[in-house]
């Protein structure tokens, strides 16, 4: 779809070392597509041009492309609200980004469901139902198929927030994980609220990661605004769950830079968080390291953000012209038994 | 004029005020004011007494369960109603039982912020209402208008039994009135919302809206439609039904809610069966699609029941 | 002779068998056998494929359907149905809406150990088909017979969408049959469990058995009831119903779940709804108290329907 | 009721150090009570004349009695299934248990429910809902309350055993004390078996009490099978949370020397338990304690044995004669409002 971000296969990271540079400038393409992607359609949003919500991952877009990253064909991915960048990187087509949030019928959720309800759980990529902690332990399932299945050295990962840490899915779904000792990577993001909850009134452990040792999984943390470290604690994490070592409970620092949704204005978010390091923008820092390490020079990243925002606009304008669903063509079946739906006649059932 | 929401705000308000046994609890209720804004401000008002909880609907509403036991009088706000199903278990097989084992009451309120909004999707914008209604030991409030909604949240919290207080995200901004009530009609008692002689529809929430406006399209056509709100769906307000079916000869029953079960089934089933030689034609119902509810608007509007298929079904039951 | 209970056992073997995507996962379903033995000797028969859980109904349910995804047929067992409410959200929001969202089907059996058997209680005598029922996606079956039990359960694992399974637990031992079926009707077909031409009972699960009894009372006064089971209640099959209300000019629909909602609700529902002039006399509803499931038996036997009160109703039936 | 074990609250430990050998002895003879009147019902069940099931703690005396007997009036107190021996030191009468195992009307639970189920919530002592962690956050609730009502120095104490650690309520109830710094005291007792469920199945940290730094709260273990440990352990938690340090998580250890329920033969149990110092019985090591210690000698032993029985017999004849309950006389109303039930007039409502 997109040629100039399709990567090839052989270029994601392996089990082994990361490699940079390449690896660091795929990552902040990504990064930056995301970044001009969910811009583009947060003016849309207000512009009235989007029916909802919309939910930013502005802040958020250097631990989830490393996710995304250091994932690869067969593995699972579970994304969350704030998962744009991961998406792209894990295989997602941007398409199926603008398709979504414009409610077009040829979206992969066809209307049905939008903005960041989708995903292509064929592909791996599963569709977010709202409640939170509930796709962590599909992915679990998912593991245990591939196991049925001796599909070997796949491994799924799963995002959270810090605030999803509180509900039972959670608890129960790590502690599957681990009694299964399935490659579950469950990343948390703690970017210090929910909504407008702070963390004092979420959780009272002082560290999020020594939740790790009571699950018995293997726990890290990480600076969720240096796209290095988030490359490689992920890589790292996701090397040793296709290694078989069991489940990895990631903790990323970072502070939301966005409302909860577009309708938001964050205004509870306090200025302290945003003086410290994670209150950092991890594209900034992305772009500084790059620019440090003469990895990029200011030129090339003035191409990739021209090329970011051409994509994007096509995508819009692709998106824009396709039809909203019919009501009158939709089928209104929730059963993929189409002989269950009342009103077919039933067919015999033969035993053996 | 005061909106539905404020109308819910306000009756927070006030129980916090008149009584010291309430408080509030749910996910960013507290300084933020809720994801809705309606606690916007109590907590500033009644420090210590809107609380913020942790992502834990389960945990949110047994907690109010054990202080309801100690004589408090909590008020629960679930961000979304969709959202009480991970907080089920607590509501249906501990409050609702609470009473009638024990001999002690429970008295609950749970606040589900209920019903289809355009853009909401399969998960912000379900009705629960026929979920709790069909477990023993639970007041099941559907409040269709302002003043109802402060009437009846005002009612919940007095109320000894866990209440379900569904209130409708359309009607938050939607609906205004000129002010807030001084007496209402109590719990188990439906209203007239609009007389008729030549057919019933009997509904709650939102839809009493899209069946008012049903009914007013089909006073341009000559009909004159009784719309009847029944507020609370559980204890439900039979006689009010009959009495209304015996003037008409025909009824539908019109629900936002799937068309498996749920009120529709139970109003059609108590008409049938207490009502049954009252009736001129088949009882007839209107539920959504039985979908899951959709997220774009152009779907989602064919989904639920509208004041057109309404209107539809109605020139159906009356040329039947 | 075959019980009820070994009929389940076998369908899950044969399962097993026959396709390798099949597994099992619940509490105890292991080496134990199972709470009540359903799994016996299965986990020793098919090593690796039925699996100990943790005491997580949400993460059980969430996985299966994970696994279902991924084109596995997993069997959940529930220990017993009313703990399916910690896993509520499973299967209402992510099982049941899968298909419809994504367009991939979500291929898992739950199974809900069902139903009141004396000195049970409250908490382990729940009969929740008309919670699952009213959401889109879900089937539900409530299999009445031996032979059901058995064939509904292999028909389950083979469907496409998330089938709920309520098997009665009063009649895993009570209920005996010589063997097992070859052939069985569809899913969505209900039966003449017997005939007769003065009222229809439309019934499910353990209350066929008691309508039954009831129907042999009845003859000895000279009165010839049919009696319908419906065998899934989602899909359900209105157009046996409806034949049978032709036949008979009354119905009573019984159901030993709670009286708001449910299906027997629906049952009135659709009989006067579609069958209105097929019938001589209002049609007729018995449930259960509107109370928690009793744990005495003198009270739990009141508290459900029985022979003797599904007798009763339908005298009145036949008066009316 | 029945005096020669009604304790004078001023007997209860205090939040100072545990008054040995009185305290002990006190412990020891709620256990024997508890073992003999769980073992009459036992007997009962298997002479068929009890309905439904019969859950014993046998084994579990030592650790359920600590629990009791650190709590007062004015505290909350959550028993689980194996808690005969907490229950009649929180102050359950032991003809509630009879009464309640033998279905009769004049029972708490009037026949309504039966078994565990049983409790008297006006007193703090709450009925079980069956549903596994259900319970903690309804404790929390109280002591929420409680801090609404400036009642002060209250604790709250839920059991449950390993197997319940999996369930979303734990986590989701754990957290939210944690967050309100309640003075909750959750004791949990490892017997190595949820049903027929090992350990390995349920759980893979290598000690449930890892568990408690990742909810910020205070974590102890004890032998379960040692009454010493446990009454100082628990005491020491329960003066802990007395004194506002907030949730204290109880792990003790120790084998079910039961079935999971009287119907279970327990086969599944592995003999290796049984030989470890955690498949001893509480009881025994309780009465070889007091000898050793000269706290009591056999005719002591012996004497308590006998009133024990006696009571027990008592209780239970009187149970029998108790009458059933009526379904003719019964008060079909699930509210307490009664004015609500259908059929009823409803008031009107007049707001202020
Ligand atoms: C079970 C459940 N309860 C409530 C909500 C409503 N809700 C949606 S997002 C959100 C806050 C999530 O915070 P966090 O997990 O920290 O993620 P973040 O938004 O910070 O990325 C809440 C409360 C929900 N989706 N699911
Ligand atoms: C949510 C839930 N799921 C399943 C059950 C069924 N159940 C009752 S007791 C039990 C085992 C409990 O084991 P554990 O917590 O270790 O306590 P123990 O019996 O060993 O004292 C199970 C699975 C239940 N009561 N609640
Ligand atoms: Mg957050
Ligand atoms: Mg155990």
């Amino acid at each position: 779809m997109h040629d100039m971000f399709r990567l090839a296969e052989a270029h994601r990271p392996s089990c082994t070392a990361v490699e940079f540079p390449e690896t660091y400038r795929r990552a902040y393409r990504w990064m930056l597509l995301a970044r001009v992607a969910e811009e583009k359609i947060a003016s849309l949003f207000r512009g009235g041009r989007i029916i909802g919500g919309v939910f930013l991952g502005r802040g958020q877009e250097a631990i989830s492309v490393a996710t995304g990253m250091a994932l690869r064909d067969g593995d699972i991915f579970a994304p969350l609200i704030r998962d744009q960048a991961g998406r792209l990187a894990f295989g997602e087509s941007l398409l199926d980004f603008t398709l979504t949030y414009l409610g077009a019928r040829s979206g992969p959720m066809r209307g049905r469901d939008g903005n960041v309800h989708r995903g292509r759980p064929k592909e791996g990529l599963l569709p977010m139902i709202s409640h939170l902690g509930a796709m962590v332990s599909v992915v679990n399932g998912m593991l245990m198929a591939h196991r049925f299945q001796k599909k070997e050295n796949t491994v799924g990962a799963a995002c959270l927030g810090e605030g999803a840490t509180s509900t039972g899915a959670f608890h129960e779904s790590l502690n599957q994980a681990a009694v299964e000792k399935l490659p579950l990577i469950l990343v948390i993001t703690n970017n210090q609220y929910a909504y407008s909850t702070p963390n004092h009134r979420q959780f009272a452990c002082n560290d999020l990661v020594d939740k790790a040792i009571g699950y018995g999984v293997k726990g890290h943390s990480v600076d969720g605004t240096d796209l290095s470290a988030c490359l490689e604690t992920i890589g790292g994490a996701v090397c040793a769950a296709r290694d078989g070592e069991g489940p990895q409970l990631i903790i990323a620092s970072n502070l939301r830079l966005a409302g909860h949704g577009e309708h938001d204005d964050a205004h509870y978010i306090s200025q302290h968080f945003k003086e410290l390091q994670l209150g950092r923008d991890c594209l900034d820092v992305a772009q500084n390291h790059m620019l440090a390490q003469k990895w990029a020079d200011a030129s090339m990243l003035d191409i990739w953000l021209r090329d970011s925002q051409s994509l994007v606009e096509e995508a819009v304008a692709h998106s824009l012209r396709e039809p909203a669903p019919d009501p009158a063509k939709e089928d209104w079946c929730a059963l993929a038994s189409r002989h269950l739906l009342e009103g077919n006649p039933p067919q015999p059932t033969h035993l053996n | 004029m005061i909106t539905y929401l404020e109308a819910i705000r306000e009756a927070q308000r006030q129980a916090l005020e008149n009584d010291p046994r309430v408080y509030i609890y749910g996910q960013d209720v507290g300084a933020f004011g809720g994801a809705f804004k309606a606690t916007k401000s109590l907590a500033q008002s009644f420090p210590g007494r809107v609380l913020d909880s942790p992502i834990s609907e389960d945990a949110m509403v047994g907690s109010a369960i054990g202080a309801a036991l100690q004589g408090m009088r909590p008020i629960v706000e679930m961000q979304f109603a969709d959202f009480s199903t991970v907080g089920f278990n607590q509501i249906v097989n501990q409050a609702a039982t609470m009473f009638w084992r024990t001999g002690l009451p429970c008295p609950i309120t749970v606040r589900l912020p209920s019903g289809g909004t355009p853009g909401s999707g399969p998960f912000h914008s379900q009705n629960l209402e026929a979920l709790y209604a069909h477990y023993p030991g639970l007041i099941l409030m559907t409040p269709a208008t302002v003043e109802d909604a402060y009437a009846m949240l005002l009612e919940a919290v007095a109320i000894d039994d866990p209440v379900i207080f569904c209130e409708h995200k359309y009607l938050y901004y939607h609906l205004k009135a000129d002010s807030l009530p001084k007496e209402a009609l109590p719990a188990g008692k439906a209203r007239v919302a609009r007389a008729g002689r030549d057919a019933t529809v009997v509904t709650y929430s939102a839809m009493v809206h899209e069946s008012l406006a049903a009914a007013d399209e089909l006073a341009t056509e000559g009909w004159e439609i009784e719309v009847i709100d029944l507020r609370t769906i559980k204890p439900l307000d039979t006689d009010t039904v009959l009495a209304s079916v015996a003037r008409t000869g025909r009824v539908l029953a019109v629900g936002e809610a799937w068309p498996w079960g749920g009120v529709t089934a139970e109003i059609l089933a108590r008409v049938a069966a207490e009502g049954f030689n009252l009736l001129d034609a088949p009882p007839m119902r209107l539920n959504s699609k039985d979908t899951p509810v959709p997220y774009h608007p152009n779907l989602w509007g064919t989904h639920r029941p509208t004041a057109r298929s309404i209107a539809d079904s109605l020139r159906v039951l009356l040329r039947s």
